[in-house]
């Protein structure tokens, strides 16, 4: 956008003044000096030596906008920073001369011109305040410490809070780790496959039947009442599920699940064909 | 003399640094009034070449400022500043605790890497407390060191305190909203009228016309 | 207190070397009886924690002599002592004298370096004889302090490892008999909520079977 801007014809009858060209110069030789856009903002403001708070933020932008252009006739590359403070400037210019009209801006042109002054007046404060901290008289300077101090020395003991008891428990340590050579496997009780099988099996048989298949069961119905143990617990639900799946392949019951995480059913199939089973009934 | 003022004289002449009151506790004999031992050694050396100086709580022996003429012989040459530096070092004084990004949002550009460094490596600042904000961002204070270095009893002393928070510049918060919220910018007859001025310019609209802005817009 | 010497009492205290009496003519203003000044200076600080002394023709402020050990703070820290550490010094207290390979081969893993240094710190281990085997490898011992540590006598006083077991502390550690003995798998009511728990987390609920087993009948 502000490259657009400076090559437009029309911003180039926009001449500078004379007396800022000089202005701008001097600002562009000094560039590297500049902390950004801001910095630069603040020394044109300084040259209009006026106090900040009177300054025309509309001059200061008419300015800025200058220094822009004069750098772009001496082929100097500016930073990203500078184009796009340009580019806000010239949209602030535009909305502080417009008339008011409903923007749906969060503030308006006349807010956001007294930010930026607020904001050149702050950063003037500090670097006034800055300038005035390094004319403090300064140690090494105008104030010495003493040049041969000897220094204050710290002789540290260490207490070691053990007490013979550890000693013997540290030495025990040593011998039961030599007399436990090998390793015990851990005890574990679970639910084996075979187990969970013949239970299901013998709990198939004693399911309502009903036409060619008994009822949906749900799969922890397999499982034993009242288990203490979560381990045991969870290898039951395990082997049941993989004795339901050994018993659906060998085409004994059905299994279904509406969904990940949804319970699992379970059904026995009948042997007998639905004639055979109303024959029963009947 | 009180041999607890002899000891209490003796570490402050050999410490390096400045040593705080608690130092200072810990290495005096049990029982030693520290507080009133340091009053009366500071008055011993009131007016004399060598003064005992308190930097908010930690305590060293200077030379008196008004004898910088008179040592100029042992001044050392310290490299100058930069400015980013320097800017960055008086916005922490005044401002803090002040967060980096409220550094960056006063002096209008990022903190280049070594410039917060430097200071740190001097001494001057150091992090102080996370602000209980989104993010918990650390803040930065000055030390004792800068107190020291600048030859000022406490962050109170910094010069022209008073009339920066008078004129509501010690503002962290982003220009637009301290501009806002601050009602004396609002409220200030001289402003209305430089705004009403910048509106007013005849030449400026003259040369600026708004309708080639919006195109160019 | 006259300027001038106000102006030799700084020049002393910054100064990074003693000042020849020459130097202190150079420095101090014109006409100046530098001779005189020091005299002066040095009753001023007669008796006090820091004193003018005179070395050898050249002068420098030094912090008196009988404060140098209040210049210096005994601290006191109380550590715990690393297991590794614990192991090496039993281990040398009971089959003194030992080298650093039998230790090793005691405790079943390398001793780290800082072990052995810790325990030598601690002043209670210190060489011994050299072995007369091959290598003439460094035998260790316990020391007195190792004693007067532990409330011993004399090292026949440690427990034999029958006294030890006897003792109970080389019975198994009571961690590994609660995990082999794992027979307690009903009756928990803490196991038993942990389960339902588990149960209703896999979406298993009892709640959900009725309906569908009756719309199936």
């Amino acid at each position: 956008m502000s490259e657009q801007l400076a090559m437009s014809p029309d911003f180039e009858e926009d001449q500078p003044r004379a007396q800022e060209v000089h202005e701008a110069d001097a600002l562009l030789l000094d560039i590297d000096g500049y902390e950004g856009p801001i910095s630069v903002l603040l020394e044109l403001a300084r040259n209009q030596k006026v106090d900040l708070r009177q300054i025309s933020i509309l001059e200061l932008a008419r300015q800025y906008l200058g220094f822009v252009e004069r750098a772009r006739t001496l082929n100097l590359n500016l930073a990203a920073e500078y184009l796009v403070m340009a580019a806000w400037l010239a949209y602030l210019k535009s909305r502080l001369l417009l008339p008011q009209e409903e923007t749906g801006e969060e503030h308006t042109a006349e807010e956001v011109a007294e930010a930026l002054q607020f904001q050149l007046r702050r950063l003037e404060a500090m670097q006034n305040a800055g300038e005035a901290l390094m004319s403090l008289p300064q140690l090494g300077q105008e104030i010495f410490k003493r040049g041969m101090p000897e220094g204050l020395s710290v002789n540290t003991t260490i207490r070691y809070n053990v007490e013979l008891y550890d000693l013997f428990k540290a030495y025990g340590d040593i011998k039961r780790r030599n007399e436990d050579q090998g390793y015990d496997l851990p005890e574990f009780q679970l639910m084996s496959a075979e187990n969970a099988m013949s239970r299901m099996t013998r709990m198939l048989g004693q399911l309502p039947r009903k036409g060619m298949h008994t009822a949906w069961t749900t799969l922890e119905s397999f499982i034993p009442e009242g288990i203490k143990s979560k381990l045991f617990g969870r290898s039951a639900l395990a082997s049941s599920l993989t004795a339901g799946l050994e018993l659906a392949k060998q085409g004994k019951l059905e299994i279904k699940q509406d969904g990940l995480f949804r319970p699992v059913y379970l059904r026995a199939v009948s042997d007998l064909s639905d004639a055979e089973v109303a024959a029963q009934d009947g | 003399m009180d041999e607890n003022l002899r000891i209490l004289e003796a570490l402050l002449f050999a410490a390096a640094e400045p040593l705080r009151t608690q130092d200072l506790h810990e290495r005096m004999p049990e029982g030693a009034d520290v507080g009133g031992l340091l009053m009366e050694l500071q008055k011993l050396y009131d007016g004399r070449g060598v003064e005992l100086v308190d930097l908010d709580g930690a305590w060293a022996f200077r030379t008196a400022k008004d004898l910088a003429e008179a040592l100029s012989v042992e001044r050392h040459i310290t490299k100058k500043m930069s400015k980013a530096a320097l800017e960055t070092l008086s916005i922490i004084a005044y401002h803090q605790p002040v967060t980096r990004a409220e550094v960056e949002n006063i002096r209008g550009v990022a903190t280049h890497r070594g410039t917060l460094d430097s200071l740190i490596e001097a001494g001057w600042v150091k992090p102080g407390r996370r602000r209980e904000t989104p993010g918990r961002p650390l803040t930065w204070v000055t030390t004792t060191s800068f107190l020291d270095q600048f030859g000022l009893e406490s962050i109170m002393d910094l010069p022209g305190l008073d009339d920066l928070k008078a004129s509501g510049l010690l503002d962290r918060r982003p220009a637009i909203e301290a501009a806002s919220l601050s009602g004396d910018l609002f409220g200030d007859e001289a402003e209305e009228r430089a705004l009403a001025q910048d509106l007013n310019r005849d030449d400026l609209k003259e040369e600026d016309a708004p309708e080639d802005m919006l195109e160019e817009l």
